[in-house]
């Protein structure tokens, strides 16, 4: 046993300000509760049966009290859904410029893919006052991404990529929990979260050896799928040049205009007619079954390397 | 009255006229019973979490086990204690009372619905002796169906049939409370403890339903291998969520309003003094009722649905919590310039007010997006509905069950024991989840059997509060057991209150009323600390 | 009595030609408005039975009551999951329209 | 429980009535929300695959739904008819009606059978032979949701058959209910008929275009 901590380390940016939040609301509760209790108390004290007190002029009109109390509760309340519906927003909106990492949850662990095509199981080093993205997926029920010192937690529903971001702002390591209920293993699920200084990050990342980056790992894919056979130079099939899609706007055949983000390329590969590219043929097979959420990562890392390699220059 | 009476409990004596009784005496009775038996299953899955939880290895049972015992702890707790309770045993017993009616208006749905309770409570029962299930009581898809290698589908089909209990019985309240009240007795002179029961049916009829036909949905897709919710297979998980809590969410009000309405019948009885705002506090059970149903969506802020939908659900989260600001605060006023007595069922009502208000409040922590990222599925969320659900509606049930128990059986039960159980509770109680808010907010989560060292020390004390509420909810056992024998023998009215139901004689005849009552005023309606009865005599 | 019988039998033909026009209409290509134009039928068919011959019209106010609640909360069943559905996927934030999560169309 | 003696635990008669029909009303509601719940969930689905089960649908036999939508229909027609004739004190002609109501439901329960029959023949029962795998489950789904929706429907129908033909029996051998039985029974049938009027638009009609 380790003494009695009350207050749960704060390592990201976010901490202070939801930490801000949780405080008003205590302070919201002591003093509600703590009124509600004392009247309780001083008039079990003061009207108890027996006991000689002036019960003359009982409030008989109570509709103005009605009303008060209601107001301001709602008042109260109003401001507090503004205050969180404010944060949470924020939670959701990550800055362009964030490092973005591809996590994996499956019974009962989270893989991780750095950029530089770097893997790690069961733990997530991150550098400091860095922004990091995560774009992650399941590989078999939900699971739960959560870091308390940060103060971030995302479901992993499968079939679909989540999303979180955020910005840790101090070193240390850090629990990692799955949240979501997944299993026999669901409490050891888990591992750490390694914020680490930039340098010391950097020497990391390079000590986990030289394997090709994530976006080349997907090349190499992109061509042992044979996506490269309709996509590449010269296919048989009319598809689309994939240089310059990703982030920018598509026009679909039924007319609706989508951005191409990576839930946008993982449904062309896993569910390519659902939303057919304007001017295409829906020939592009689903790839459903045969790829798997690792080798998605992958593929995806490259289409993205392909949208950032044009826009690179503006 | 000279000679003993025939009173509903010794009119017939045979098992047989029990089992096939349709009074609804004898059904709140046969529930009664079958509750309890249900209880104490839950509850010893609860002591069985709490001391696995002491250390932080997983050491006592195996991790299927743990999860095992949180699961049939859940739904047991819920679904075949905390739902039924209330509503089926006292609301059951004194509802057609205070509405000076001879039953029910279909007493043989009554018993159809305890039939239909106990085969759900059976097949469940079977689940959890073949070997139990491990989905949690919510059964997240997939999980539930593609992973989990419990016995899912009998458990599930135990819920679904006590669910057409849960239908009837909610049915039965809404025809009584419409169309058998005595005359004179207008809306507005109804007690408030049927005006709650009343919201609660109509949550009980038109939730169930939904759950019924969500149910049926997970038992196919296990059964057939069909993807409803099963992404792998083209279902959508969220659309589990979002049906199960469209149930989920206006079921706690189902485990609530029930209780609220006893505290808003005790507490003017033990006041001696009329309800402040009786029509606030008597439309602020309909009020939950329905916004109620608008909320569902404050269990799935992380879980992937649209930050629109987030956003509306949490609005409307605050908006129903505005009539229990509301109830709370004329509770509050109605001690005022009163005639406070501290009788058990008076103390329940404090500790209800209070662990209720806390709850209520934690409940804004959650319902305030950005602090539910944090602390959903953590012991916060524990910590918050244990409050509530424990702390407050199981307060609130023994506090109707000290106070009407005089009615029921005819006896007197021993008034210091119950002071004392109901303080030990209180402290218990709190012992046992105020530090899981703490826990909570540090980051513990929810369903762990094994969890890091740091947060042991309250782990430890959660567990021994757990013991203490064990010893303060054996109390009443035996004390109620001892009185069944030994009470004294109760009066028709032993409180001194108003309400319809202390005019007939303790136990009532089988009848209820020799004559039907004439209301002459409203409840709670006293004078100088003094009742006035309800009605013309009988 | 023969009234009560011509109003049945009247509302019986009503309901014979909506089950026809809806029929029909389900072959004419209208784009979206196929869904729309048959549900606004079926609703119009089922108002046709609630109202006389489930004799909405001499019922008592309560009993509209609890005739209209069902639907009413089928309604919020339907009204706030949709809610969530048709905003999934959409870019609900503004300005960080490549990079914020957009969950997968279903 | 005779016309004249309510039961005991009602005052009078009429206010018997009014629990019965109150009752049967709210039980409806109930209904509405457990078949609601379903086509709730198909919605879901009908809004995010919509091409895919508009080519499930495509293999429904929209003729024969559209017969029996009919048929149903008409039974509801004789349904109200014999309320009408008993008000009237009629009993002949409620028999008849009664009559005809069952007939028709039969005749529905017959011709939902023979798609069935066509529908299993055709490898298009899920879990059992389904062989339309080409729309990535989503077909299959579309026929999980019409097996269980026509499923229930015709569950509850059966009950409205048994309950109607008891109730021309017992009419037509002198000793009929009273009166609320019929109508509740009436409320009954045009309930499990709308539930009909909703299903067959959403169920048999898309994907007829095209
Ligand atoms: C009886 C049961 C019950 C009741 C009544 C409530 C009532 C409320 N609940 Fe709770 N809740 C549960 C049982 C209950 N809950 C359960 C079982 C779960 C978890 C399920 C699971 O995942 O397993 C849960 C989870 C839960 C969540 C999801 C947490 C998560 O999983 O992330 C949320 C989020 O919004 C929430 C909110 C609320 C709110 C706002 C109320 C409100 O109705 C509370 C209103 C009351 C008050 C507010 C107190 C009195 C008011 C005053 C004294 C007024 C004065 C105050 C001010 C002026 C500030 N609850
Ligand atoms: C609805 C009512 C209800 C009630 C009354 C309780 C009562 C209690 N609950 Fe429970 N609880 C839930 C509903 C309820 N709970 C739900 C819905 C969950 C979520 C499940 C999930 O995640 O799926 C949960 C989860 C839950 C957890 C979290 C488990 C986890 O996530 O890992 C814990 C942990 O402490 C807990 C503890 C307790 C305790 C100590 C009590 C105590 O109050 C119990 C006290 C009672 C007794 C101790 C029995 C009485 C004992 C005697 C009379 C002695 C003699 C009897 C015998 C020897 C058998 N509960
Ligand atoms: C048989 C040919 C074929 C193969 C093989 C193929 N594609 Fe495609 N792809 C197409 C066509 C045609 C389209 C345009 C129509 C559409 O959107 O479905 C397309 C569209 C796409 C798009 C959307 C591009 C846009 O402009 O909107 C992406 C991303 C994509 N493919 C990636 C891949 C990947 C990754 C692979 C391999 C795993 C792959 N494709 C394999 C033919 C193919
Ligand atoms: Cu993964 Cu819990
Ligand atoms: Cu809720």
């Amino acid at each position: 046993m380790r003494g009695f901590p009350v207050w749960p380390v704060e390592a990201g940016h976010y901490a202070g300000e939801m930490d801000a939040l949780f405080i008003a609301l205590v302070i919201v509760t002591v003093l509600t509760a703590g009124f509600v209790c004392f009247l309780l108390i001083f008039f079990a004290a003061r009207y108890r049966a027996g006991h000689a007190a002036d019960r003359s002029h009982t409030i008989e009109k109570t509709w103005k009290w009605e009303v008060g109390w209601t107001t301001a509760s709602l008042l109260i309340f109003v401001g507090l859904a503004v205050w969180g519906a404010d944060l949470y927003l924020r939670l959701y909106q990550p800055p362009k410029n964030a490092v973005q990492i591809f996590v994996v949850g499956k019974q009962w662990m989270w893989k991780a893919q750095h950029p530089g095509g770097q893997r790690e199981i069961n733990e997530l080093h991150v550098p400091v006052g860095r922004a990091v993205r995560l774009v992650m997926a399941s590989q078999d029920t939900i699971h739960s991404f959560y870091v308390p010192a940060l103060r971030v937690k995302q479901d992993v529903v499968p079939g679909r990529y989540e999303s979180l971001w955020f910005e840790a702002d101090r070193p240390g390591r850090y629990h990692l929990f799955c949240a979501e209920y997944c299993g026999t293993d669901h409490a050891r699920m888990g591992g750490w979260l390694v914020v680490m200084k930039p340098r010391e990050f950097a020497g990391w990342l390079r000590s986990q050896g030289g394997q090709p980056t994530l976006a080349a790992q997907g090349e190499q894919l992109f061509h042992s799928f044979g996506c490269s056979g309709c996509h590449g130079p010269g296919g048989t099939v009319r598809a689309p040049d994939l240089n310059g899609v990703y982030g920018g706007p598509v026009a679909l055949q039924d007319g609706r205009v989508v951005t191409a983000d990576e839930r946008y390329v993982r449904d062309s590969i896993l569910l390519p007619k659902s939303e057919v590219a304007a001017g295409y043929d829906p020939v592009m097979p689903s790839f459903a079954g045969q790829v798997g959420e690792d080798d998605l990562a992958k593929l995806v890392a490259y289409v993205q390397s392909l949208g950032n390699a044009r826009k690179g220059a503006s | 009255m000279h000679g003993p009476r025939p009173n509903y409990l010794t009119a017939e004596t045979t098992i047989r006229s029990w089992l096939f009784s349709t009074d609804h005496k004898r059904i709140a009775l046969l529930y009664f019973a079958s509750i309890t038996f249900f209880f104490l299953i839950g509850g010893l899955a609860a002591v069985m979490i709490r001391l696995e939880l002491v250390t932080p290895a997983a050491d006592l049972v195996r991790p299927d086990t743990y999860n095992r015992l949180f699961t049939m702890h859940g739904v047991i707790m819920v679904w075949f204690f905390l739902v039924p309770s209330i509503p089926t045993t006292l609301g059951n017993f004194v509802l057609p009372l205070m509405l000076g009616a001879r039953d029910l208006a279909f007493p043989r749905l009554n018993l159809a619905s305890w039939y239909f309770y106990i085969a759900g409570g059976a097949l469940t029962v079977l689940a959890l002796l073949l070997g139990g299930v491990d989905t949690g009581w919510t059964f997240y898809e997939p999980y539930a169906s593609a992973f989990s290698n419990g016995y899912v589908t009998l458990a599930v089909l135990g819920i679904f049939l006590s669910g057409f209990s849960s239908i009837l019985t909610g049915l039965n309240f809404i025809v009584t409370t419409h169309k058998l009240r005595a005359p004179g007795l207008t809306w507005y002179r109804l007690p408030l403890f049927c005006w709650s029961l009343y919201s609660t049916s109509v949550i009980l009829v038109l939730a169930t339903p939904v759950l019924a036909m969500t149910l049926l949905m997970l038992v196919a897709e296990r059964v057939l291998g069909i993807g409803i919710f099963d992404p792998a297979l083209g279902g959508d998980p969220l659309l589990w969520q979002h049906m199960f809590w469209f149930y989920s969410h206006p079921a706690v009000y189902i485990m609530v309003l029930p209780a609220i309405g006893i505290v808003s019948e005790l507490i003017p009885a033990f006041a001696r003094k009329k309800i402040f705002g009786y029509k606030f506090v008597a439309w602020a059970s309909v009020a939950i009722a329905a916004i109620g149903f608008l909320v569902w969506g404050h269990h799935m802020f992380v879980a992937g649905q649209s930050l629109y939908a987030s956003l509306i659900f949490s609005f409307l989260s605050y908006l129903v919590a505005v009539p229990s600001a509301i109830k709370v605060f004329n509770w509050v006023a109605t001690l005022h310039k009163g005639w406070i007595r501290f009788d058990a069922p008076m103390l329940y009502a404090f500790g209800f007010v209070g662990l209720f208000t806390i709850g209520g409040l934690t409940g804004l922590f959650l319902a305030a997006l950005a602090i539910d990222v944090h602390v959903t599925d953590t012991y916060f969320v524990i910590a918050h509905f244990h409050y509530i659900m424990v702390g407050g509606s199981v307060s609130a049930f023994f506090g109707g069950l000290h106070y009407w128990w005089p009615k029921i059986t005819g006896r007197l039960y021993p008034e210091g024991w119950a002071r004392a159980a109901a303080i030990l509770m209180f402290f218990g109680f709190n012992l046992t989840f105020f530090p899981q808010f703490i826990l909570g907010w540090l980051g513990m989560p929810r369903r762990y059997d094994a969890y890091p060292p740091e947060f042991q020390i309250w782990h430890v004390l959660s567990s021994a509060g757990a013991s203490t509420l064990a010893v303060a909810y054996a109390m009443p056992l035996f004390y109620f057991f001892w009185s069944l024998v030994w009470g004294q023998r109760a009066p028709a009215n032993p409180w001194g209150v108003t309400g319809l139901e202390w005019l007939t004689s303790s136990p009532p005849p089988p009848r209820n009323f020799d004559t039907t009552p004439v209301v002459i005023r409203g409840p709670y309606d006293y004078v100088d600390g003094q009742p006035r009865p309800q009605a013309e005599n009988v | 009595m023969s009234a009560v019988l011509r109003t049945i039998w009247g509302c019986w033909a009503a309901l014979v030609v909506l089950l026809a026009t809806t029929t029909g209409l389900a072959f004419v290509p209208l784009g979206r408005w196929n869904i729309v134009v048959a549900l606004a039928i079926a609703t119009a068919k089922a108002l046709i039975v609630v109202i006389v011959f489930m004799e909405l019209r001499r019922s008592s106010g309560l009993v509209r009551v609890f005739a209209g609640a069902g639907f009413l909360w089928l309604l919020i069943l339907l009204g706030l999951t949709g809610a969530d559905y048709s905003s999934r996927h959409e870019s609900y934030i503004p300005n960080t329209l490549q990079l914020h999560e957009t969950p997968v169309k279903r | 429980m005779s016309e004249a003696t309510p039961a005991f635990q009602f005052a009078s008669v009429p206010q018997q009535r009014e629990a019965a029909t109150l009752g049967m009303w709210t039980f409806l509601a109930t209904e509405v929300l457990f078949f609601g719940a379903l086509i709730a969930a198909y919605s879901a689905y009908r809004i995010a695959w919509p091409d895919e089960i508009a080519a499930a649908a495509r293999h429904t036999k929209v003729a024969l739904g559209a017969i029996n939508t009919a048929v149903l229909l008409t039974s509801s027609a004789f349904m109200a008819s014999a309320v009408a004739f008993d008000e009237a004190k009629r009993r002949r002609p409620v028999v008849l009606c009664l009559l005809a109501t069952a007939v028709l439901g039969l005749l529905f329960i017959g011709i939902k059978g023979y798609e069935y029959c066509l529908e299993y023949q055709e490898g298009l029962v899920p879990a059992l032979n389904f062989q339309l795998g080409r729309y990535g489950g989503i077909g299959e789904l579309f026929f999980l949701f019409y097996f269980f929706a026509t499923g229930f429907h015709a569950v509850h129908l059966t009950i409205g058959i048994a309950m109607v033909v008891m109730l021309a029996v017992r009419t037509g051998a002198g000793h009929p209910p009273h009166a609320p039985v019929l109508r509740m029974v009436g409320l009954y049938w045009h309930f499990v008929d709308i539930v009909w009027i909703f299903l067959f638009p959403l169920i048999y009609l898309p994907g007829r275009v095209g």
